[in-house]
């Protein structure tokens, strides 16, 4: 696996959300945002040390529900995706595809240093380094590893990036996947070799919910159409 | 048991070397091919039932791989570290699976991390880096910080507020990437290397120097 | 009654019943909250679960099955609501009765069942034939309840029981083993520990959940806030003597809800052999015994 | 190329079918997954998937000096750091020729069974949620974070505390911190009763956990069960006592074992070990301010540091077994080869398959956090 010149990510497709004519949708539209602002359902895939920073921020001392902040079990239900330190390349093929099985708006937060730029074990073969090359991160919690109420400061962040999300673009980095697809599967598939592709397609739905951008077609693309084959459901016998 | 009979029994192995280290802690060094029959005797006759683990050592230099067993006995309080070499090119080793079932985990590893193939172990085959593809990374001559450099890029990480803090003078002046590659702080060449390049002797591709 | 006042009754009242559902759902939360020595979610977090929930950009369907049994599942609630008489509105209660209000009560589970099928989840497969051998389990002694109190109170309408009641004495004094089994029937029907084994995450991921997303979700989170209330209501008329108000009434079911809710934080869930054991042989019995006293 | 959770694999005729437990699952510890092939509610065979934890530790320690490396043992095993900290300066001393002086080897084991405490707080909820009980989680964590709170009085850091280093310890107990100790201590004790109610007499709870996992002594032996694990199967093992490190041998501790070698069992005899670490935190409360003395032996400017060859194989009990460090030197400033003997790769490999087989599908979570795994030390 050489390292290949990496496209440098084109500047974020940054167009405002087409502001509704109707005062009522307007209204509607931020009532949605201050739920999504309030509610949010966590999947914490533990994939490092971080995760023992969480049972304390879940429970009785920190208690992450007053927040509005629950966590659930399945990468459905989920809206954040907390990537809690330093990902394995093994780890990260099973993060990528637990993003891409979350419904939008998702966000993802990394937390330790170790998913910033890959830490303390920077020597490491087996970590990637920096998570935000394989898909968008909405907010870092840097620290090795982050206090609980570092957590929960990092939390509060993004609920504020989603309630300002449709003036300010901050809390959208999920459509950013969808508009420089490009950019991030050809980074996974530097690191996982060619015949790398997951069980979402991520192109059609780009297309079904109208978030095609420039950056969602490129190279690395056509290279993954060469291989894509879809997932068969297995053959139904009695 | 006593510690005499405890030796007696050891003695029983020709071309063995038995270092006491302290109370508790025996070292011995065998022959690669006596290795087994060493553990059947003290697991049979003098209850060492506890295989505590296996470790093994790339001693490149001398083109041998080192396996140690160390084995713990409940009943004696004592723990054996059984050495042992073996040719690093034809890396084979027999199983002690039937006689130690943890054998099973300490074997797979050493086979992925050093690629010694052991006959007859159950499980030869990848475990723990089932998505690696490269040569066993433990060895030796696996430059693990060569390949970070060539596989990511991970070092692009200037924020503001670390420019700021340079520019006033403080925080971390020196690029950490200028300090491995000027080795200011520290020698980076083990004292091996150092030995080595003393005598002009460089092996592998190891580090740029 | 007009045909108007009817339509706005049967609009009104899966209304009030979502309503009270949500803030038993806070009591839930709440109760929670304080046996774990913590603060809990503020007032209004499950209404903003759900809109939230609702309010999701994208989300996966597994093909008709799945929306269907989705429906099935919230409707089936709906269904029960307007057959539950509740202080000034009768929606249709008096042409209904209880058999079909218990009828109604299995459609939910049913649905899922059907939903969670089309999703092919082996955790969810699992789950839901858990959910549907707990409703098989808990039916028993629930179904030997209705018919008891049905005969002792000499109707199958929730509305003459309730009348029973309020001109004689409440049920549980009247038939108090009956009203013990009803107790372990509703906690079982509200599937909370000791009883839940189809959510199980530690085991099946929440099971029937673990495919839902968005709007299924939501579904689901409005299913529960029903399920609470139809249990809640359900049993105080049967027991409680209903409410001749609201100010009377929604204490009663407020204090049914709180029973299985505190239980429940305090234990952990059976294996489903024992727990098909336990609900077949203690309520059933306690159930037999309340039938031979009215008998 | 998929990674393999998602092709789906065709099992034959059979009624068996594939289900993948993990690596994103409450009812597994940390990120590790289990591929279980079931027949109905039965498991047919389990395999574990480890590696998903992977860093190279033992690679990298090859490549920092004796000193960096402290900064990064401890990481090994997230919930219990401190015996790992404690095991490397041990073997480090050991090929050194040095000892700690005797006020560091208390402060160490002070380090040790509060460590030990914490770990064990946290093992308590996590097996009673994988039955479905929660609030024993909720309780455990607050009362560990307490705990924590003392570690970062007196280490600096609340979860590692990078506190130890060959020759010695670091810093001097903080002025009050005995009597802090002791007010925790208390604080526990008097909690005792409310988790008994809870969870270790809780009838249901009780059933769910009994003949769940069971390991007779023989298994344990032959598959090289250690620490509580192998003492609820009835054989009165501990490093502690068997191989005594440290001032160990001066502390007087019983070593609670159970017969069963099921879950209930496991369970029990980590509930005694948290008393006992107690009472020997008592002991050391008691002991401490009579022992004086510095609390470290000099050693040489650590960034020129040059580790006399030898090897040396030192053992501590963790909270989850016995825990070795192997480390090799051959003279330079940097280790020529550590190597890691963690409890649960033992427990969470052949162990847990063991178990696995024959297991219901809900209990599978339960044996594996009855077995207090913790995958990091699997993978390294």
């Amino acid at each position: 696996m050489m390292k290949k010149e990496l496209k440098i990510k084109s500047n974020k497709t940054n167009q405002q959300k087409q502001k509704r004519t109707n005062p009522l949708a307007n209204v509607f539209d931020d009532f949605i945002d201050f739920c999504q602002s309030k509610s949010l359902f966590m999947l914490h895939y533990c994939t490092g040390c971080g995760a023992i920073e969480l049972p304390p921020a879940m429970t009785s001392r920190f208690d992450m529900e007053r927040l509005g902040i629950q966590p659930m079990v399945t990468p459905r239900q989920a809206d954040i995706l907390l990537v809690t330190g330093y990902v394995s390349v093994k780890t990260l093929k099973r993060v990528i595809l637990t993003y891409e099985q979350m419904q939008a708006p998702k966000y993802v937060i990394g937390i330790c240093s170790c998913t910033v730029n890959g830490g303390m074990y920077w020597q490491s073969y087996a970590t990637a380094k920096k998570l935000n090359e394989y898909m968008p991160v909405d907010v870092y919690i840097a620290g090795c590893m982050p206090r609980p109420e570092a957590v929960l400061e990092g939390l509060n962040r993004l609920k504020n990036n989603i309630k300002n999300d449709r003036k300010e673009q901050k809390g959208s980095a999920w459509k950013d996947y969808y508009k420089n697809y490009d950019y991030y599967l050809g980074n996974q598939q530097n690191l996982f070799g060619k015949e790398w592709q997951t069980p979402v397609d991520v192109i059609a739905e780009a297309k079904l919910y109208g978030l095609e951008g420039e950056g969602t077609y490129g190279e690395n693309t056509k290279k993954l159409k060469m291989v894509q084959h879809p997932l068969l459901p297995q053959e139904m016998k009695l | 048991m006593s510690l005499e009979s405890l030796n007696e029994i050891l003695n029983k192995i020709n071309t063995i070397k038995i270092t006491h280290k302290h109370k508790r802690r025996i070292r011995v060094d065998v022959k690669a091919d006596s290795l087994t029959t060493l553990l059947e005797l003290i697991k049979g006759q003098a209850s060492f039932l506890h295989l505590s683990a296996i470790t093994c050592v790339d001693w490149i230099e001398d083109n041998q791989f080192e396996l140690v067993y160390h084995v713990w006995s409940y009943e004696e309080n004592c723990l054996i570290s059984a050495h042992t070499r073996i040719d690093r090119d034809d890396a084979k080793f027999v199983t002690v699976y039937d006689l130690y079932k943890p054998a099973d985990f300490f074997e797979r590893d050493i086979y992925e991390m050093y690629g010694v193939f052991f006959i007859g172990s159950p499980r030869m085959e990848k475990f723990i880096l089932t998505e690696w593809f490269g040569m066993p990374p433990m060895r030796k001559d696996f430059d693990s910080e060569a390949y970070v450099q060539e596989t990511f890029n991970w070092t692009e990480y200037n924020p503001d507020w670390l420019q700021e803090l340079s520019d006033q003078g403080g925080g971390i002046a020196i690029k950490p990437e200028d300090i491995r590659l000027s080795g200011t702080l520290h020698n980076k060449a083990t004292h091996r290397e150092r030995e080595k390049a003393k005598k002009e002797h460089v092996v592998g591709k190891g580090w740029k120097s | 009654m007009s045909f108007v006042e009817i339509i706005s009754e049967l609009v009104l009242m899966p209304l009030i019943a979502f309503v009270v559902g949500l803030m038993m759902v806070l009591m839930m939360r709440k109760i929670s909250a304080r046996l774990q020595r913590r603060i809990g979610p503020p007032f209004f977090q499950p209404i903003y679960d759900i809109v939230k929930l609702y309010g999701k950009d994208t989300q996966v369907s597994h093909g008709l099955i799945h929306d269907i049994g989705i429906v099935m599942a919230v409707g089936g609630y709906i269904g029960a609501e307007i057959l539950l008489p509740v202080p000034g509105m009768e929606g249709i209660a008096d042409k209904g009765g209880i058999i079909t209000l218990s009828y109604f009560l299995m459609i939910p589970s049913l649905g899922m069942a059907l939903g969670v099928g089309q999703c092919a989840n082996p955790n969810g497969s699992i789950g839901i034939s858990r959910a549907l051998t707990a409703m098989l389990a808990y039916d028993i002694p629930f179904i030997i309840v209705v018919f008891g109190a049905a005969w002792h109170y000499e109707s199958t309408s929730l509305i003459g029981m309730i009348e029973y009641q309020q001109a004689n004495a409440w049920g549980i004094i009247e038939m108090p083993f009956l009203a013990i089994a009803g107790l372990f029937a509703l906690q079982g029907m509200l599937g909370k520990q000791p009883f839940e084994i189809y959510i199980a995450p530690a085991e099946i991921a929440t099971g029937p959940m673990v495919e839902m997303s968005g709007k299924y979700m939501g579904g689901l989170f409005v299913m529960q806030t029903f399920q609470l209330y139809t249990a809640g209501v359900l049993y105080a008329s049967l027991f409680l003597g209903g409410g001749e108000s609201w100010l009377d009434l929604l204490p009663k079911a407020f204090l049914v809800v709180a029973i299985p809710m505190s239980i429940a934080f305090l234990f952990p869930r059976y294996k489903t052999e024992d727990l098909i054991r336990i609900l077949w042989k203690w309520p059933v019995m306690l159930a037999l015994i309340g039938l031979a006293f009215i008998l | 190329m998929r990674p393999e959770n998602y092709q789906a694999v065709p099992l034959g005729d059979s009624n068996e079918y594939e289900i993948f437990i993990g690596p994103n699952h409450p009812g597994i510890e940390g990120n590790y997954a289990l591929k279980l092939i079931l027949d109905g509610d039965t498991v047919v065979k389990g395999t574990t998937d480890a590696g998903y934890l992977h860093r190279g530790f033992e690679k990298l320690m090859e490549g920092r000096l004796w000193i960096q490396n402290l900064a990064i043992v401890p990481r090994i095993c997230v919930p219990d750091p401190a015996p790992m900290e404690v095991s490397y300066s041990l073997a480090v001393e050991e090929i050194m020729g040095i000892d700690a002086p005797i006020r560091a080897q208390w402060i160490r084991v002070l380090q040790l069974e509060l460590s030990r405490i914490a770990a064990h707080l946290f093992t308590f909820g996590g097996h009673a949620a994988t039955t479905g009980m929660y609030t024993p989680m909720y309780w455990g964590v607050a009362d560990r974070d307490l705990v924590l709170d003392l570690f970062e009085d007196f280490t600096g850091g609340r979860v590692y505390s990078i506190y130890n280093i060959p020759g010695g310890v670091r810093r001097e107990l903080p002025e009050g911190f005995l009597e802090k100790l002791s007010h925790l201590l208390d604080y526990l004790e008097s909690r005792q009763n409310d988790y008994d109610n809870l969870l270790f007499t809780n009838q249901i709870f009780v059933q769910r956990a009994k003949g769940v996992g069971v390991l007779s002594k023989e298994d344990a032996l032959e598959y090289g069960v250690t620490g509580p694990n192998l003492r609820a199967c009835g054989l009165a093992f501990d490093v502690r006592r068997d191989d005594p490190y440290l001032i160990y041998d001066q502390l007087e501790f019983d070593i609670p074992t159970q017969q069963k070698g099921d879950a209930w069992s496991r369970i029990l005899v980590r509930r005694d070990e948290l008393f006992q670490s107690i009472h020997i935190l008592r002991q050391v409360i008691a002991k401490l301010p009579s022992i004086k003395g510095p609390i470290r032996t000099a050693i040489p400017n650590p960034l020129s540091w040059n580790v006399p060859a030898g090897e040396a194989y030192a053992r501590v009990e963790s909270s989850k077994g016995e825990l070795a460090y192997y480390v090799v030197s051959d003279g330079g400033d940097k280790p020529y080869r550590v190597h890691v003997r963690g409890p649960s790769s033992m427990h969470a490999v052949q162990t847990l398959e063991f178990l696995a087989k024959g297991a219901r599908i809900e209990d599978v979570a339960q044996i594996m956090f009855s077995l207090d795994a913790c995958p990091p030390e699997v993978d390294r």
